[in-house]
């Protein structure tokens, strides 16, 4: 095992993939130059230009021409810059690369991998710091996950490319180098759907991902010294969601804080409370609580509103210990 | 208003042996082929009248420019990425009337869709036609993908894909003939130009004459033809793919043509032009043209037009019957294929 | 009072408002002619061609002139055909439209009004079909509404043409000139923000909008035969959102059913369940349902398939007797 | 590699007196504008690098492009729509060093977004500066929006819309092109060509050589000039101004430059350019190129070009301190103005 930064998991899953199998390359803008957060580091010696392809500014045709690639057997991994750009590349997205399978009664299909960095608290401002999750983990045909530990961004990004349907990889941009975790040596697979419990409690459960998992391990911690348990359940994949982890857990505790960075009405949390609230019901001991952004354009830039916006484990340790209480 | 294209140094004069490498059984093969389109299509209408389908949207008129330049594509090895109107493009890449019907009909055995989606909206693996969708434009973005993986592969594949000139003025247009023409890609954009977007004119979607004048902007080669030219088509078309199969491509090409029926059994193409206008492409109509061709050139007579007209007749018939006698998917069938296995 | 259909009283709506004030004008594909739904019928020889606006077919071009002529004084309609061709213009109401007004301290705002047909029912298959609200009623700046009778069509879209920030306007094609009501004579407007309810209850309440409302109307006219009482309230505005007539009558019936057309994981409902799991948990008496589209890409072709996908009255009927039994 | 265009007759040969209009205390002020546009940049950089600001992108080198081409607009009555790099543009469309650096610093009272956005996306209503995002591209489309209500209202304003290179491989360049071609809106699509798209050289966005080429499939005048010649600029601006204003518009610009710092803070050039390429271009800075010119033409000599520079210095200074004296705005306020009134 080695110490990897997120970054590094990413750049290493991917570039043990496209050593074993050359139908894999990278597209994107500036890839080749290493990519503005490095995770097409070296790449461009060790697997050449037509591995490595350097893009139009154009998401749309990043995306659409990605599908084309993937339609006629390559295995193509898109790079959207900052997940705030891919919205051009919407409709590529929603109508084509994710019903094409569907559209063509299981004929045609898509295996396209499309990383994009989201998520804010590093100071991106209104356009570099979205998260875009609920928009896509809506969207069925397509597959969204949100890692948050360097060992899954590895194992997820090698299933990712693996998978014969098109995954939205989400990499949480404050994480890249923030979050340096073992690794294993080994060529493993983490598995696109499971959730995961990352710790153990037994008064309430807090459902959060990405940088939020974190913020909330750190609330965790923080409120075991005040005698309250709190579980943490990473919710890792988005879309497929892994139900039943979420209601075994709901039901063990029965008090419920669903975390998430995006602005709060919306988000894909309210997802998490509407299947509790439907599914685990009789088990719950207190109203579902859901921390998040406040809804405004995420989000804005001076520190003092970036602060005011992001929640963090002081606001979420606020609201365990008001559910712990009720 | 149409100005053939001069540039393939070969022509059109000197009798039927020089149709411009197609011989005289090709050719008339070709014309049963736009025949069969156009009966097909024809009948889709009055299948729809009849409440047998929902909604039809057909290019009668079309046929010259599709068939002629499918022709000049090798099925299986070529790609085609069609749009809606591509009756005559698909039936001569090998798709059947009978296929065609079933997924016209919403049958679960259509190889389209299987009566997911609406008609005419292709798809056969097999035959490397790439799966369509209805938002216009979307398409022309995976040509330059498709062309990428070939050229990767070193095959000699050409890309062929369609769309109307009023794609043209979508954002994808200009990423996709980008993006083909920085990486020199084998793909033809191939444009039939009927002069509407439903009810509007061509000078609402450009400032250019042509939609042949957008390839200038991404220094590629674009070609205009009288797309109600069967041979013109071919040739130009041949001439594209032997371009793009040499590392020349890509080329943009435009048929001008028209569709001599409504946008789509929804629309009633009364409101924005003259049956005047309608008139005076009825006399072009490329069907009746390619028999004249033929008759003149000796590679057909009216007795021979006729046993064709009543072959296709019965296969357009065979097909009708055979689609309305299967039947449509299975309520539940809707949850399949999402995902390669069911997630949860 | 005279009867109108949806479509005329968007038409009617449009018209009085652009009869008053030059200001206003409608841009968008085949408006001149009448467009495709006939919403701009007679528009052109009214208003002429500056202000009925054919456009190339580029929607996110619609949307982002529409935003500049907003910018320079005038106050645009643009129709987007089918909802299903929003998503290249997403961008222009995501990053643009919705934020001008916050990124700019209000020195700048955006009067705009986007109207797309939405919804299914009408075999229009996998890209005519399509729900989009989840996706717009999470953005912050955006004011989103589904009108479901008349007399809100043209009193909203009145609203939505004076409003001083950006209004995405959904029209539920399927109740074009399916729904035919009174609509008052005089100029009134229909506030965009309140919900309404459209059938008081006792038993029960259920949550819809669009044609969904008019499907759960007709389930709790059924039910009431069985003495079953459900009430039934209009979410007519997502956008804002009416929490407090939400919250009211979820606790006066404590029995929720939220019913929507778009696929059930991360449809708009979630956020409905979520705030009722939140703000009226001690007043519930059974889980909080929700009854909407299976995760397929919305919706398929063929009628047996349509049909599988669309909820309806029947189903409504079969979970509210499920949850009054409860 | 940069040709000047011959478009406009007129030359600029005949000494001060005949500057293409511009009068030699205009043109000094030009001078003036410049420089204060590059020690502001240059400011920006030191602050960044001292941690006072979270980041900086700037536009050294482009000074001579974006002061040229804005002194030809009528501040207040056109209308701009820049890009990040704008600093000059906006300084001569009436923005101040205050207030440039009053937003870069992200305190509440900067008049673009009071620290809401990142720095240099600019805003200002009351100067006709249209408020900016930061995706490449989008800002495009507005122009033809703003430009058809001025042709509505039948004012003569023009509309300047500015961007860089890799700006014209977005399907919004292609759409906004598209939509002022058709309607023949006054528009100046302004392209700041510094051959990079971060590290992506401009052969990677299109296989045309020259931005300019692009106009030629709009059927609208594409202009290519030396982007470092202010005078050039000014020309050529002047002229499409004017063009516009007679109806005669769209125009798509180009002015060939060069950034002669990183991308941003962010970036490390040296990945991606050789510092020969850099130190060539440094010999043809237009603020050096400008002053060489005003001396020439006796328009300036050292002792007022000294008392110049220490003006702006002291201008950039005192509005640093300022800003700097100034506070970030509230936490809470970063609820207000969501919409008109709050809602809930
Ligand atoms: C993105 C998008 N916008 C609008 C539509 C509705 N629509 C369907 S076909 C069509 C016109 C297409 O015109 P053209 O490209 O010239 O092709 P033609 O139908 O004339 O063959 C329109 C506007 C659509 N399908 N997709
Ligand atoms: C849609 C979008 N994609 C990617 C980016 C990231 N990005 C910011 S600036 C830039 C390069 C822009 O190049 P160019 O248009 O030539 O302008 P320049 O920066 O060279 O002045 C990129 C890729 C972005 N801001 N927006
Ligand atoms: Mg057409
Ligand atoms: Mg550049």
């Amino acid at each position: 095992m080695a110490e990897r930064s997120v970054i590094e998991a990413v750049r290493d899953g991917m570039s043990e993939m496209m050593t074993a199998d050359d139908r894999i390359f990278v597209l994107g803008e500036d890839v080749q130059e290493g990519g503005v957060f490095r995770a097409t580091e070296g790449f461009l010696d060790k697997f050449g230009p037509q591995r490595v392809l350097d893009t139009p500014l154009a998401e749309a045709s990043i995306v659409g021409v990605a599908i084309g690639a993937a339609l006629n057997g390559l295995r193509p991994i898109a790079e959207i810059q900052f997940a705030d750009f891919i919205h051009p590349a919407m409709d590529q997205i929603l109508s084509e690369a994710s019903r094409l399978r569907y559209r063509s009664v299981g004929d045609w299909n898509c295996p396209l991998v499309i990383r994009t960095p989201w998520g804010g608290g590093i100071h991106g401002a209104l356009y570099h710091s979205q998260s875009i999750e609920s928009i896509y983990a809506h969207i069925p045909g397509l597959k969204v996950v949100t890692p948050a530990f360097p060992e899954d961004f590895k194992g997820m990004i090698k299933s990712a490319i693996e998978d014969p349907d098109p995954v939205l990889f989400l990499e949480h941009k404050k994480l890249y180098r923030s979050i340096k975790t073992e690794v294993p040596d080994e060529d493993y697979r983490t598995p696109i759907g499971p959730a995961v419990v990352r710790r153990e409690g037994e008064d309430v459960t807090v459902f959060a991902y990405g940088l939020m998992l974190h913020e909330s391990l750190t609330a965790a911690e923080t409120l075991a010294g005040e005698g309250i348990s709190a579980e943490v359940v990473d919710l890792r994949s988005l879309r497929p969601l892994d139900k039943e982890t979420i209601l075994n857990s709901a039901k063990k505790t029965g008090k419920i804080l669903v975390v998430y960075e995006d602005n709060l009405t919306g988000g894909f949390g309210a997802e998490i409370s509407a299947i509790i609230a439907q599914e685990a019901f009789e088990y719950l001991d207190a109203p579902i609580v859901r921390l998040a952004g406040p809804d405004i354009p995420t989000m804005p830039y001076a520190p003092p509103l970036e602060h005011f916006y992001m929640p963090d484990a002081e606001k979420i340790s606020a609201a365990l210990r008001e559910l712990a209480a009720y | 208003m149409v100005k053939a294209n001069e540039r393939p140094a070969r022509t059109r004069k000197g009798g039927v042996a020089s149709h411009l490498g197609l011989e005289n059984e090709r050719l008339v093969e070709l014309y049963r082929t736009m025949l069969a389109s156009r009966l097909i299509q024809d009948r889709m209408f009055v299948l729809q009248r009849q409440g047998r389908a929902a909604f039809a949207i057909t290019g009668q008129g079309h046929e010259a420019a599709q068939v002629g330049s499918a022709a000049a594509l090798r099925p299986g090895t070529d790609w085609v990425i069609p749009y809606y109107r591509d009756v005559g493009v698909c039936l001569t890449m090998g798709m059947t009337a009978r296929e065609i019907m079933l997924d016209f009909l919403a049958r679960a055995e259509g190889p389209c869709s299987g009566g997911r989606q609406m008609p005419t909206h292709w798809s056969k693996r097999e035959l490397n036609i790439v799966s369509g969708s209805s938002p216009v434009g979307t398409q022309i973005l995976h040509a330059p993908g498709v062309a990428w993986a070939s050229k990767v592969r070193k095959e000699k594949a050409v890309t062929a894909v369609y769309f109307g000139e009023g794609a043209t003025s979508t954002g994808e247009f200009h990423e996709g003939l980008n993006f083909a023409a920085i990486h020199k890609l084998p793909v033809i954009f191939f444009c039939e130009n009927n002069g509407y977007a439903i009810s509007e004119a061509s000078e609402k979607q450009m400032a250019v004459k042509h939609v042949a004048d957008r390839a200038k902007g991404y220094n590629i080669e674009g070609i205009m033809m009288d797309g109600n030219d069967l041979i013109a088509v071919y040739q130009n078309m041949a001439w594209a793919a032997e371009e793009c199969r040499g590392g020349r491509g890509p080329k943009l090409l435009e048929a001008k043509t028209y569709r001599i029926v409504p946008h789509s059994s929804d629309d009633d193409d009364r409101r924005y032009r003259s049956r005047e206008e309608l008139a005076e492409w009825m006399k072009k109509d490329p069907i009746d043209r390619t028999k004249r061709y033929l008759i003149e050139h000796d590679a057909l007579t009216e007795e021979q037009d006729e046993a064709i007209r009543k072959e296709v007749e019965e296969l357009v018939r065979e097909a009708v019957d055979y689609a309305l006698g299967q039947p449509m998917p299975e309520p539940e069938t809707a949850l399949e294929h999402v995902y390669a296995e069911e997630v949860s």
